[in-house]
Formats: C-alpha cells, structure tokens, sequence
C-alpha cells in the first residue's frame, strides 16, 4: 500500500480519479437526481435549451439530458465490457509469448499482426448482418474487445521479455519451477500494475471504438450511447442550423471520460512502470 | 534525380501498379508500370549486404529509398488526374453560366450506357437531357407532353405517336422510328435488358407514314397486348424507355458478337452520341458535369429557338445529404432534391421550396408500413385495423418528418393532384381508421387479445383468446435511414402505448433488403410504387394488393410483398383482382372513379398496409441566390421536378441569372 | 550459409512470419464476407427487382450469378442446374481457389455494386485522395509529435507542464468529434474554410496550379481533423521514452563527462526515436480506409466510403480487393519497420547474432 | 598545495514542499598530487551527492548550502553549468560511475562516444588524429583496441565495457579521478582485475590522484593511502588506511568493521555483526551525534552536544568519548 500512499500525493493522479469518479457518479447516480426518460416527448424537436429542460431536446424531442446520462452509461459499460476482454486477452498472449520465446512468440506474433490487418469495422458489419435480433451492447463490447486486444499483447509481451532476463525468474526456473507457475506466480505479480495501466488505457479506447462505430451507423441497436446521440446529430443536420446542444454536450463527456482515463495512466506510468523501477 | 527515368507509354492501356524486376547484371532494373507510363528505376541490390564498413553506405541507401518514394507518390497523384471523357480545354466552369444540382447520383459513377441495369446521372432512366424519351408525363397538368414524338392518339387496342420529323442525333444523322423499334425490341432480343417486361403488355409495334403539316412523318403504333390489356402500364414504360441510337448500338453489339454482359462493360462515357440538349463532359468521384449542345434539334421545334440557359450542369456528388444543405445555403448549389430536415430555418439563407409554407412540396408517394399478412397475428384483419386506429399520425409527420406531409388520410388514394379525381370523403369517413387509442383497445378487445402489463404498467405481451403467448413482431428498418428509423420509433411507441406487442426491428441494410421479397418479416417499412408515373394510383393498388403472380413465402415475390389476398385461400376476394385487371382499360371517367372508390374501400377495410405520411417522389429545394425564377406554387410553369427529370427540363428555359 | 548474415537471416525469418500471416489474411477476407446470411446478388436483385415479372428477374440473377462466379458452370459455359432447375451454387473451395488466382494476375475483378467498374480502378481513382490526405499528416506529425516529445522530456520545465496535458487532451478527444467540431467552428460559425468536398466544384482536375491551391484550401479542415490527434499521440509517446532514457546511466555518465547538450538530446531522440517506428507502421498501414471519419464530415474523397458501403451492400470483390490492399499495406509497413529497427539498432541485431 | 580541497562543504536537495535534505553537512578534505583517499560508509549517507559536489554539477534539486570546493585553488562554487561542462569535466575531475558496464550509448560504437567528448571539448580535429589518440590510449589499457573501438557496448564483454569506460573517463588527463564504486556488483575475481587495472594505470602515471568510493572498506585497504568514513552526511572519522581498517576509533567505524566479511587471515573466523537501525533523517537539522541512537556506548550528552571534529591518535574522529 506504500504504492497507494506515494500515488495519492501526484496531483495528476488525484485530479484523474476525481475526474472519472464524478462521471461515473453521475452515470450510476444520475437518475436519482434527474428524472429520466428516454422515451417520450417532453418538447418539440430540437428544442432550444430552457429553464426545466438544461439542454433542450433532440430530433424526437426526448429530454438531452436524461438522453447524456443513459449514453453515458451504456459508453461506459461497453468500454468496460471491452477493456476487460481485451486486457484478458491481450494479457494472456503476451506474457505466454514474451515469457515463451521461440516459434511460439512469433506465432502469436503473427496472429497479433493478423488481427491488426482486418479492420475492426468490417469484423463489426459482417457479425452483424448475420445477426437478426440486432447489435447489443454486450456483442460491441466483445468486437471491440476482440479487435483492439492486439496493442497489449505487445506492450505486455515487452514487458515481460524484459522481466524474464531478470535475476529472480532464473532462481525460480533453477529450482524446477514449471512455465506457467512460473508466470503466475514470478511474472504476473509483477506485472500486475502495469497491466492494470494497461487496463485503463483499453477502457478509454474501448469507449472512443463505440463512439466511432456507431458514427458509421454500426452502433448498438435501439439503446441510447454518446456515439448514437453524435451519430443523429450529424444525420439530422444539426451542426449547420447551429443546433449546438446536440452534439457538443455529448463530445464534452466522451473527451471527459478519455481525458480522465489517459491522465490517470500517464499519472501512474512515473510510479508503476517496472521498467522505470530499478 | 540518377537512377530514375520516365519514358510514356502507348495511352489508354490502364494497369494497376505492378513491379517486375529485371536483372541487367548486378544493377537491377525495378520497372513500375503505372497508368499509361514506364518508370525505370535503378536499384542496386535491395537486400542490404552485411555489416560493410564503407564509410556513408547507410546514407546512401537511405537516400535511394527516398528517390523511390518520392517518385510513387508524386505519379500515384497524377493518377487521379487523368482526363475522364472529351478533352477538356478549359478547367474551370464560370458560376453564371452553370447550374448545380443535387440528389439524384449517390456515389461513384459507373457507367453511362442505357442499357445498364442502373446507370449515373444524366442517363438515368427519368432523367431526359441526354438521351430523350418519346414522351413526357407533365405531373402538373397530368398531360403527355410532346417531345421526340407527340401522342397521336389512343384507342383501346392501339397507342400511336407521331415522331417529330426534325428530331436528330448529335452526330446530325436523323432519329426515326428504326431507333424507336431498335429500343423497344432490344427487351426482346436480350432477356436481361432493362425493359423487357413491356412485352407482357404490348404484343407488337408497326410504323406507317402519315401526312404532318407539310411533309411526311412517321407514325409508330403499340398494339395493346391481349391478356393483359394495360394502356396505363404501357404509358408508364412509354415515359421511361429511352431512344437509343441504332445505328450506335448495333455496331457495338456487332463488335462484342453478341454477348450482351460484355455490350454492358462499355461506359459509353466517351463522346457519346445523344438526342438531348445536354452531352456528357467530364466527370469523377466527386461531380458529373454536362456541357450544352447548342445544335439540339428541339430548340427551334419545341423552344421557340432559345437555348437552355446554363452552359454547363453539375451535379457534385456528396457523401451524405448534410452537404447537399450547407451548400444549398451557401449559395454553390442551386437545386438538390435530397431531404432536408427543418427548411423553414434556411428560408433566411435563401433556400426555397415549392410551397412557402407547410406542407412545403407537393405529396406524390405514401411511405408505409406493409405487414406480412401470413403470419399470426397479423393475418387477422382486426388486429391489423386495431394497428391502423393506434397510430398517432399527427404527431409522426411533425416528429420524424418535420410536417412536410399534409395530414394523412386514411386509404391509399392522395386527396391531392391528379388522384384527387378518386378521392371520396364519405367513403373514407365510413370506412377509415384515425388516431384513436380507445378504439384501437376495443377493436383488439373485441378479437379476442389481450395485454398483459408488466409491475410498472408497461406492456410485457400479449396472449390470444385461447391464452397462447403471442410472439413479440418487429417492425424491419435498415440502419442509417434516419427519417424511417425515426418513423418506426414513434409508431412502436404509439403501438405499445395502445397495447400492441411491437418492437423496433432495425436491421443491417442487406438484411432489410434480403427479406423483402421473401417474406421473411413481420413488418417493415418500405414506399412501395415510389416513382410518380401516370398509371399512378393504380400502380400503388397494384403493387400492394394485387394477387396476379402469387408465390408461396419462400420464393421472390416481385409485387405485393405482404402477401395479401392469398388466391388458395378461402378469404382470396376475387373482385380486387378483377378490379386491378379492369381499371388500366376503362376509358370512362366515372366508372374509373367508381372502381378505384370500391378498391380504396376494400383497403380500407383489410388494411394490409399502414400508410404513415405523404412525401414527394423527389423534394424540390433551390436556392436564389445564383438563379431565379424556378417554378413554385404562385409561378407553376414547370412541376415541382429536377430540371433533369421528365416536364422539370423545362426549368432550364426559364431560370433567369440574379445579378 | 545464414549463419554469417545475421541480418539476413533475421530478415528473411520474419519476412517469412509475414507472408504466412498476408495468405491467413488473405483468406480471412475471402471468408468473412460469406459468413453473412446475406448475399450480394439478392441485394442488388431486391433493389432493382421491385415490378418486374418472375421470369426477368430469374435470368438476371443467373447472368449475375454467372459473373462473379457463384455457380457451377459446365465446360461449354452454362449453368450447372439441380433437379428443378436452379442453379447449383459453386462450392466455397472453387470460389476461393479462382479467388487466389485472380490475386496472382493481380485482377481484382469487377464490383458487384458498380457494375461494370473494375475493382482496381475503384481503387486507383480514391486511392490517391486517401494517400494525400494522411501521409503528409502522418509523416509531419511524427516528425513534429517526436521532436516536441524530446523538448517536453528534456526540458521539464513550463514547456512540458503546459505542453504535456494540452497534447493529451487533444489525443482524448475522439477524432470525428473534433471533425465535428471544427467544421462547426471554421465552416459555418465562422464561414472561413469550405467543409465540402476536396476541391471546389467548379472545377475540375488539372495539373494547374489554381486547382492545387483550390484542393490545399479545401485540404486545410479535414488535415486539421487528423494531424493533432497523431501529433499529441506520438508526442506522448516519445515524452515517455525520453524520460525513461533520460533516467539511464548512459545519459547520466555523459552529462557527468561534459558533453555537449544538444548533442545529448540527439542520444535521447535517436534511442527513443526506434520504438516509435512501430507507432507509424501501423498508421502507415490503414491508410487505405483510415480516414473513413474525416471522409464522411467533410465529405473528402477517398476509399473509406467506398469500402463502407461495399460492406454494407455484402460486396464480395470490393471487399476483397480493398482488404488485400490494406492487408499488403500494413504488413509491407510493419516489415519495412522490421528491417529498419534491425539495420539502425543494435540492440536488436545483437539480439539476433544470439537468437 | 593540494591538488583537490573541501572545506566545510554543505549541499542539500530541495524537496516538493520547500523542506530541505541535508545530504552532506560539513565535509572537509584535502588530496595532494598523487595520492588516493578512499570513502566508505552505508548507502545513503551522502557518498553520491558529495561526488556531484566535488564535480561542481549543482543541478536542481540539489543546490548548495555553503562551503567551497577548490581544483587547484580555482572554485567550483557558483559557476554557471555550461562554464563547468566546458572547464571543470572532465578536464579537470572525471568520473567513473557506478554501474560503469552499462553506462555507454548502446546505439552508438565506443569510438564515436569517445569522439563526442573529444569534440565537445577541443576544437575540431579531423577522424583520422582522434582515433589515433583513442588506439593510443586503449592500448594502454591492454584490449584489443581495433575490435573494441568498431563494436557497440553490447558486443563487448563486462570487463571490456568497464575498461572502455575508465579510457574514456581517463582520456582528457584530469586532474582528479572520482571513481563512484566501481566494483559494486562484480564478482570477487573482476573486482581484483579492475583494482589491478586501476594499480599499473596509477603506475603509468595516467592519472594520479583519485576519490575510491565504496561501502566495502577492506577493499579501500589495498587502494587507498588515506580512508574517511563517511555517516549521514559527516566525515566521522579519517585517517591512514591502516589505522582505520586496523584501529577503528569511532564506534561507527567499529560497527562498520566488524560487519564486514574480511578475508585477511586473522579475521576469518570472526561472525559479522550486523548495525540495527537506520541512518537517521536528514531533513530536521540533529543537535547531538548522528550515530547516538545506533551507536552501542551512547551516552546521554551524545544526544544533546554537538560532536566536533577533533584528533584522536593521529586522526579526526567526531566523537567526544573516542579513546
């Protein structure tokens, strides 16, 4: 916990988590405080912001605000979803191939490259045109998952062919330890934090991939996100009529959550980063 | 730049970028060949020897690779820029003597050949500035307007016109009934043409000569076809086949012996010989631009020897209708038949429509929900008719469609234009359903459903009158199709409100396309007879009800694709299907009148579709701020058409430069 | 023979990596589309089909299904039929053996959705568009990205307090909503810049100088959409390095023998700078499709779209076509990297003497 | 005169909130032409910073407090850093670091590192003349100069790397040589070949006075004329080699034997007794005697008065009850 100690005296650090904290607070907790209702008409369509509703209403004149909150949430829960399919994965593969070496690095060198050379959207249209009930939160977050795991695996797999050159891991191995106690028990402790950096870095990518997918009208099927609500903004013209309250509140939260996610990796990379620590 | 020299190759043989490396000795010879020029490029051995200790060896390497690259790149560049069609002496095309328009060519251009399946802008099959039609449909005064021939006269067994001796192609040979014949039968000859289909309704086509003022004309006659005995089909395929010319045509198929895939792989982009006031120019990705023929034949025939105002037309293909309204506001685009949500708030910027206020253009086609009247529950009337009552029409046209439809009235015959002749209120009064939830709740009630809530008294699903669960139905919508996406969000809402166990069914956009014809659907939301023809309302009656080739679920059904009116079965009406054999033939006025009364009762009452809002086949927006004095509702000197479409040519004629 | 190459060999093994890994991709492009149920000769039948009788549309679909070669066809041409008549569909083994052939002749065939348009012409005609557009902010934002990353980690000070957070800002703001939003400001706030279209429309291609300077105006917005996203990411990344290579003993010992700043900093830029290739190669890589985004705001030309809508409408031969380019593109990108890191790092090819 | 002086040198580092660490208070020597002085003492107790102290390199956080720092009479104090760079290093003090094996530029051969320096401080001088005065100088050394000078740091062995880097350090003739522990981490039969090397290199007159400083003091016997002891930032005793490693005075000096394995003869059988607790915190300024609260016969005026450097049997010892 000295980690915890010597962390929370960064202001960086401090200002992230309370960046992040504050958005999902008002994701879980928003509803309490404001009424929402994503479904009927409260005013008609893109309403100017006034008094009882903050931020005006959409092309259907469902209330924003209660439409940011409901996004908000389901951006936050697909970039989950994905940042921990994509860590698990991402992570398995390259502590195996950074720890392995040999023909099995390349392999999964290899396949690491195979999945960067198919895009993720073509993956996402293909899926679901095959798919009849539709593209739900979950199957976004495991696509995205599926297709961004590749930048762990790297890094991860750096790591930890550089920790195996350590001292520690050859007194292990002398004393007969298998490979994949070795891992567990040697490596991925201490690991642990960077893959958690790792982890955080996944869940704001996971969080933009939704947003940018569901731009190109791929987006999870009638539920509310941020990419949704920029995606019918930009489809029912509202940048040209000036109908600002449409998208801009929208992009503010997705460059919130990113933003907060970012600063509190780069915040703990000076403290966790084993290369860093001698 | 050493090591490196272009020499041009014979033009016009195209090849993607492939390099063969040639050994010369050591020195290897890499040879990129690349749209029409070689490119030699010296490179000694591109695996780097081993560690050599000559002093600079990297830099030089280094310095190799940058020359390689620089020169790709700086040709890959040009490669866009080659020339497309006609040499182009000047690049730039004067504002005030061109017309932008938008919203007929999405995406790249392909082709320009008539014959193809879907061919760009302007050759299109509505569009008539290149290659002309025989006659022209005014939507405004629902007459057959004159062009490459007049329409003679019409009895009910034969349909003749009379061609204009003066007519000419551009390479000044004449345009006689050979071409007319040639363009007809060419359905014929090739099974897969794109007017085939007018022989299930004419059986053959002669021509004699007739006296014309002071010469001779040619009069060509279409004999109606028996078992079908269709004049108004025949008019509408009249108004969309395109002249071709002949003598042209033949030769290419003789050149291509026959095989009519390969006669479709010719672009015929290049100087293409043309009836129309407008030829081809150049185009690519991003425009389609035509030049003004100033020796068309019909500008002393049919213009009193005015030519069309704008030298050159252009049509800037934009990748989503968001650009079609910035630039319609800037000014850079003159007209643009796209959708284009709230145009009350562009008036300011000098955007106008045909009417000034709402409904703002004149309604032509119903954008509707067709049900699938195979399944259960759909295939019960009632429940159908309960849909139609819950629907809060209103509140769609305002909400998803920015109030451009005039309200709705129930049946599918427009109370407006030319339709309006067999519109009758009373019928509509008895028979059609309105906005009333209360009714909707009874009428599903009295059929034996009923909905079960769940804990907060939204509707959970809904069982029959034997207690069987009915399955969820889901109303199919492509992704992407914002207005329909947020028509079919309002309608599930209003359906659920009333109890009706429906679900927004979006869709990826090959699967809504997939499923249509065979039925593999409970709803979906679709404008069937979509273009503005004058066999209009039938074709609308036509394409939803008809019963004529039926095909079980399963298989391509090309007409009436919710399946009404199933002829094996005991509740098959035989009078709608006798009513759409004997409408197109009825010459009388009020029998007319009376078949399509009986026909929108009988949709009343079946309800196999749900008609949500009126829209134009085509919006008609334009922009005063480079031309004036387009047709509106005050100055209808045209129809409400793109100046490329049908009677909207002659928009062209009139426009005047604002200075 | 390899033994004394050590280069070489190292070169040639993980060319070998590579090229297994362009045939897997090869024909994960060829599989994936099929997997749909939807096939693209019943989209473009459904689209055109509405109103014709039976009996035309049944000999479009075979004249369809005959080009693309998704029936059995006997020597003399026609079409294999089952017992009633329909035609047998040509297994997936067939399609994807002449598929393979077609990418050896380097025929990528026609698109099913633009008829009569050949893939590789789809492609030649965009494709410049799309190199335009990113190469030069790919390159300068490298250039520029790695250059301040080296000052930020350098010189502690102001620069990197307020340069740092900036440069991560910008890297969080997802890049279409930054599109959106300079085109909002710069396009219709305040009309300064055109945000339609690659150059203006009353003009056309020419190698005149009015239209470069008309297409370097119309460039300017959907540049501007791309180059911080990839400047403030390269930057981040390079900060990182420098500090970690400002931190090692090397540095230290030359700070303590004297020697020259600047030429500290160029030790500090050339150690970080070899990491940081792996960065560009990918970028490089998805240039063919990446600025889908930046196309659809602004409306740039390019094949991003293309290839959308070739997916959408299940266009088998697009979809190939454009996905081995970006198959070739990013494999020959990474291996580039590949040979560089191992020629210019020593590290590395120490690495491989003893691998 | 001494080549090389410390009088009452105080350096500390700034920390985030203004409070100061205290690393070295009040050191003060002196090293005459030829000779070696050796500094032993636990780490953290200030060894490193009294290096970038003597080097003149005060580059924040570290920032001096008083004292001077003389080179041949000339004073190191408040110069500006590039008038340093330029004059003082390695020119006048050089460095051997501590982790000496991987302290050259892996991506850069051993002659063009050894170029920069040459370059950055003399005025041009074509490749040809600098690599000549490069293979002079690494004969000396005894390795195979060509092979050595055209490698990269990765293709040399432990050894050879350890060599390179004391030619480099070496290669301005400085005045003063600091070598930082340059045998920490190296096996027991490298150590003897580096003290060996750094002997016949003494001999040849390469380079003659030296600062060894190291935490295994034994070691310090067979290099070192003269031994101070270094503790929490103070000079607690100094003095002959052989009086310190064979006569400790102060009771830290005594710990510090006493825990260290000898090989010498007569003290093989002798256990290692380790010291309990730790240095103490240097950011609040300790009235009494640092090692009080360690040290096994602390008194009570050993925490409150403060302990003055004074001569015991020939050398200084800071500690008022040293017999």
């Amino acid at each position: 916990m000295k980690l915890l100690v010597n962390l929370l005296k960064l202001p960086t650090f401090v200002f992230s988590v309370g960046l992040l904290l504050l958005t999902i607070f008002l994701a879980l907790l928003g509803p309490f405080f404001y009424p929402i209702d994503v479904i009927s008409k409260v005013g008609p369509p893109y309403m100017a912001p006034n008094a009882e509703h903050l931020l005006g209403t959409d092309n259907l004149g469902v209330d924003m605000v209660s439409l940011l909150i409901a996004g908000l949430r389901s951006s936050l829960y697909v970039g989950l979803f994905a940042g921990i399919i994509a860590t698990a994965v991402g992570t398995f593969l390259g502590v195996y191939a950074g720890f392995k070496g040999g023909w099995i690095d390349d392999l999964i060198n290899m396949v690491t490259n195979l999945f960067l050379v198919i895009p993720t959207f073509v993956v996402l249209i293909l899926i679901s045109a095959s798919l009849t009930e539709g593209r739900s939160l979950e199957l976004i977050g495991i696509i995205i998952g599926c297709t961004t795991w590749t930048w762990t695996t790297r890094s991860v797999r750096a790591q930890a062919s550089s920790l195996k050159a350590r001292d520690h891991i050859a007194l292990a191995r002398v004393n007969g330890a298998g490979t994949l106690k070795l891992a567990m028990l040697h490596i991925l402790p201490y690991l642990l934090s960077y893959v958690f950096m790792v982890f955080i870095i996944q869940v704001a990518t996971g969080v933009a991939m939704e947003a940018t997918i569901s731009m190109i009208g791929l987006g999870p099927f009638d539920t509310v996100s941020l990419g949704i609500i920029l995606e019918s903004a930009m489809n029912n013209d509202a940048l040209n009529d000036g109908i600002w309250w449409a998208f801009i509140p929208a992009t503010v939260l997705l460059t919130v959550i990113v933003f907060s996610l970012y600063t509190l990796n780069t915040s703990m990379e000076t403290v966790f980063n084993p290369r860093l620590r001698k | 730049m050493q090591g490196y020299h272009v020499e041009k190759r014979g033009c016009g043989i195209k090849k993607c970028l492939k390099s063969i490396i040639r050994y010369k000795g050591l020195i290897k010879y890499s040879k990129v060949i690349y749209n029409n020029y070689i490119i030699m490029i010296k490179t000694d051995r591109l695996l780097n020897k081993p560690e050599s200790n000559k002093k600079g060896k990297k830099m030089k390497e280094i310095k190799r690779y940058s020359v390689l690259f620089t020169a790709c790149l700086c040709l890959v560049f040009p490669g866009c820029t080659k020339k497309k069609g006609g040499a182009v002496d000047i690049t730039s095309f004067p504002r005030e003597k061109t017309m932008y328009l938008a919203g007929v060519q999405w995406g790249d251009p392909t082709t320009f050949n008539p014959l193809d399946q879907n061919p760009s802008f302007p050759v299109w099959f509505p569009s008539n500035l290149m290659y002309e039609h025989l006659v022209i449909h005014n939507t405004l005064t629902n007459k057959i307007d004159p062009l490459l021939a007049r329409l003679h006269s019409q009895t009910d067994s034969v349909i003749s016109f009379v061609l204009n001796p003066a007519a000419r192609w551009s390479d000044n040979t004449p345009l006689t009934s050979i071409d007319v014949k040639f363009s007809y039968e060419i359905g014929k000859r090739y099974e897969d043409a794109p007017y085939g289909y007018i022989w299930d309704y004419i059986d053959s086509i002669t021509v004699d000569t007739i006296a014309e003022g002071e010469g001779k004309a040619e009069r060509v006659n279409f004999y109606i076809g028996k078992e079908e005995d269709n004049p108004l089909a025949i008019l509408d395929v009249m108004i969309q086949t395109v002249i071709m010319p002949s003598h042209i045509m033949e030769a290419k198929i003789k050149e291509c012996n026959n095989d009519f895939s390969k006669l479709l792989q010719d672009k015929m982009d290049k100087d293409p010989v043309v009836s129309g006031p407008y030829t081809l120019y150049v185009y690519s990705n991003e425009k389609v631009v035509c030049k003004r023929r100033d020796d068309y034949w019909g500008v002393a025939v049919l213009y009193q020897n005015r030519l069309p105002k704008p030298e050159f037309i252009i049509h800037p293909i934009y990748k989503s209708n968001e650009h079609a309204s910035i630039a319609l506001q800037k000014g850079e685009l003159d007209f643009s038949s796209d959708y284009m949500p709230r145009i009350w708030m562009k008036a300011k910027a000098g955007v106008r429509t045909w009417y000034s206020s709402a409904p703002y253009f004149v309604p032509a086609v119903i954008p509707m929900i067709t049900i699938n009247c195979t399944r259960y529950p759909l295939n019960d009337k009632a429940f159908r008719r309960a849909m139609a009552f819950a629907i809060n029409y209103k509140n769609v046209n305002e909400l998803a469609f920015d109030g451009y439809s005039p309200d709705v009235k129930p049946g599918i015959i427009l109370p407006f234009g030319i339709e309006k002749a067999y519109y009758a209120e009373e019928d509509v009064q008895r028979h059609g359903p309105a906005y009333n939830p209360e009714m909707a709740k009874k009428l599903l009630a009295d059929a034996g459903y009923t909905s079960v809530l769940d804990k907060e008294g939204k509707l959970d699903y809904m069982i029959n009158w034997k207690g069987e669960r009915i399955p969820t139905l889901y109303i199919k919508v492509p992704t992407g199709w914002s207005d329909f996406e947020a028509m079919v969000k309002l309608v599930t809402k209003d359906l659920r409100a009333a109890g009706i166990d429906v679900r927004e069914g979006a869709c990826d956009e090959s699967l809504y396309y997939q499923s249509q014809m065979v039925g593999d659907f409970d709803l979906f939301m679709d404008t069937p007879a979509g273009t503005l023809s004058p066999s209009l309302p039938w074709s609308r009656f036509q394409s939803i009800m008809s019963a004529r080739n039926w095909r079980p679920v399963g298989e391509r059904m090309t007409e009436n694709f919710g399946r009404y009116n199933n002829p094996e079965e005991p509740g098959y009406n035989t009078t709608v299907d006798s009513l759409l054999r004997i409408i197109p033939a009825l010459s009388d006025e009020a029998e007319k009148i009376q078949a399509y009364r009986a026909l929108n009762v009988i949709f009343m009452q079946d309800q196999p579709t749900l008609p949500l809002v009126y829209r134009p086949e085509y919006f008609f927006e334009f922009s005063i701020k480079g031309w004036t004095n387009f047709p509106t509702e005050e100055n209808p000197y045209a129809p409400p058409q793109s100046p490329c479409f049908g009677a909207g040519r002659n928009i062209l004629w009139e426009i005047t430069l604002k200075k | 023979m390899l033994k004394k190459y050590p280069t070489t060999r190292y070169i040639l093994r993980s060319g070998g990596w590579y090229f297994l890994t362009f045939l897997v991709a090869i024909s994960v492009n060829f599989v994936l589309p099929r997997l749909g149920k939807a096939n693209p000769v019943d989209i473009i039948i459904a689209k055109h089909g509405a109103g014709k009788t039976q009996h035309a549309i049944q000999v479009k679909e075979e004249g369809y299904l005959k080009e693309f070669g998704l029936v059995k066809l006997d020597p003399d041409g026609a079409i294999v039929r089952d017992a009633d008549g329909k035609p047998v569909r040509s297994s997936l083994w067939s399609q994807y053996v002449s598929y393979l052939g077609m990418c050896l002749r380097g025929d990528l065939g026609t698109s099913f959705m633009n008829y009569p348009k050949k893939v590789s012409e789809i492609v030649i005609e965009a494709v410049a568009w799309d190199f335009a557009l990113q190469l030069p902010a790919i390159i300068l934002g490298w250039l520029l990205g790695n250059i301040l990353g080296a000052l930020a980690a350098y010189k502690r000070g102001v620069f990197d307090y307020l340069f740092f957070p900036l440069s991560l800002l910008v890297c969080s703001i997802p890049f279409f909503a930054f599109g959106m939003l300079l085109k909002y400001q710069f396009g219709i706030v305040w009309p300064i810049f055109p945000t339609t279209g690659g150059y203006a429309s009353n003009i056309h291609y020419s190698f005149s100088w009015e239209f470069f300077s008309n297409a370097s105006y119309y460039y300017f917005l959907p540049f501007m959409s791309i180059f911080p996203v990839l400047l403030g990411g390269y930057a981040i990344g390079m900060r990182s390095m420098g500090i970690y290579e400002l931190g090692t003993d090397y540095i230290r010992y030359a700070s303590y023998l004297g020697i020259k700043e600047n030429r500290i900093i160029s030790y500090v830029f050339r150690n970080a700078m070899l990491p940081q290739l792996t960065g560009v190669a990918l970028n490089l890589g998805n240039m063919i499709g990446g600025a889908l985004i930046a196309e659809i705001i602004f409306s740039y030309p390019g094949l991003g779209t293309t290839i959308l809508k070739a997916i959408q409408g299940q266009d088998y031969t697009l979809i190939q076509g454009t996905a081995l380019l970006v198959a070739i593109m990013i494999i020959a990108a990474n291996f580039t990297v590949d040979i560089v890191i191992a020629i210019f790092d020593p590290r590395v090819k120490a690495g491989m003497a003893g691998a | 005169m001494p080549i090389f002086e410390v009088k009452d040198l105080r350096l500390h580092y700034l920390l985030r909130y203004g409070d100061k660490v205290h690393a070295v208070d009040g050191v003060s020597f002196s090293i005459e032409q030829g000779e070696v002085l050796g500094i032993a003492g636990e780490s953290g107790c200030g060894k490193s910073t009294l290096v970038n102290g003597c080097m003149g390199l005060f580059i924040p956080p570290l920032c001096p407090t008083s004292g001077d720092v003389l080179v041949e009479g000339e004073s190191l104090m408040n110069r500006t850093p590039k008038d340093i760079r330029e004059n003082v290093l390695a020119r006048k003090v050089s460095i051997i670091p501590q982790g000496a094996f991987n302290s050259l530029n892996p991506t850069r051969k051993i002659k063009n590192f050894a170029a920069d320096l040459i370059n950055s401080h003399e005025k041009g001088g074509d490749k040809k003349a600098i690599y000549k005065r490069l293979h002079d100088r690494f004969e000396l050394l005894g390795m195979e100069t060509d092979r050595v000078l055209n490698s990269y740091p990765i293709q040399l062995t432990a050894g050879e790397r350890q060599r390179s880097v004391i030619g480099i350090s070496t290669l301005l003739n400085p005045k003063l040589v600091i070598a930082d522990e340059p045998t920490s981490a190296l096996d027991v039969t490298t150590q003897k070949a580096v003290i060996k090397m750094i002997f016949d290199l003494l001999e040849r007159k390469i380079f003659s006075t030296m600062i060894f400083i190291t935490h295994e003091l034994p070691l310090l016997r067979h290099v070192a004329n003269r031994i101070g002891v270094m503790y929490a930032g103070q000079i607690v005793e100094m003095g002959t080699a052989e009086q310190i490693v064979f006569d400790p005075r102060h009771p830290y000096t005594k710990a510090l034997m006493s825990s260290m394995l000898s090989a010498e003869p007569d003290q093989k059988q002798r256990k290692p007794v380790t010291i309990d607790g730790a240095p103490p915190n240097l950011v609040k300024t300790i009235a009494g005697c640092r090692f009080a609260d360690r040290c096994k016969e602390t008194r009570e005026e050993c925490k409150i008065c403060k302990q003055e450097i004074r001569i015991v049997g020939e050398r200084l010892v800071r500690c008022q009850y040293a017999a």
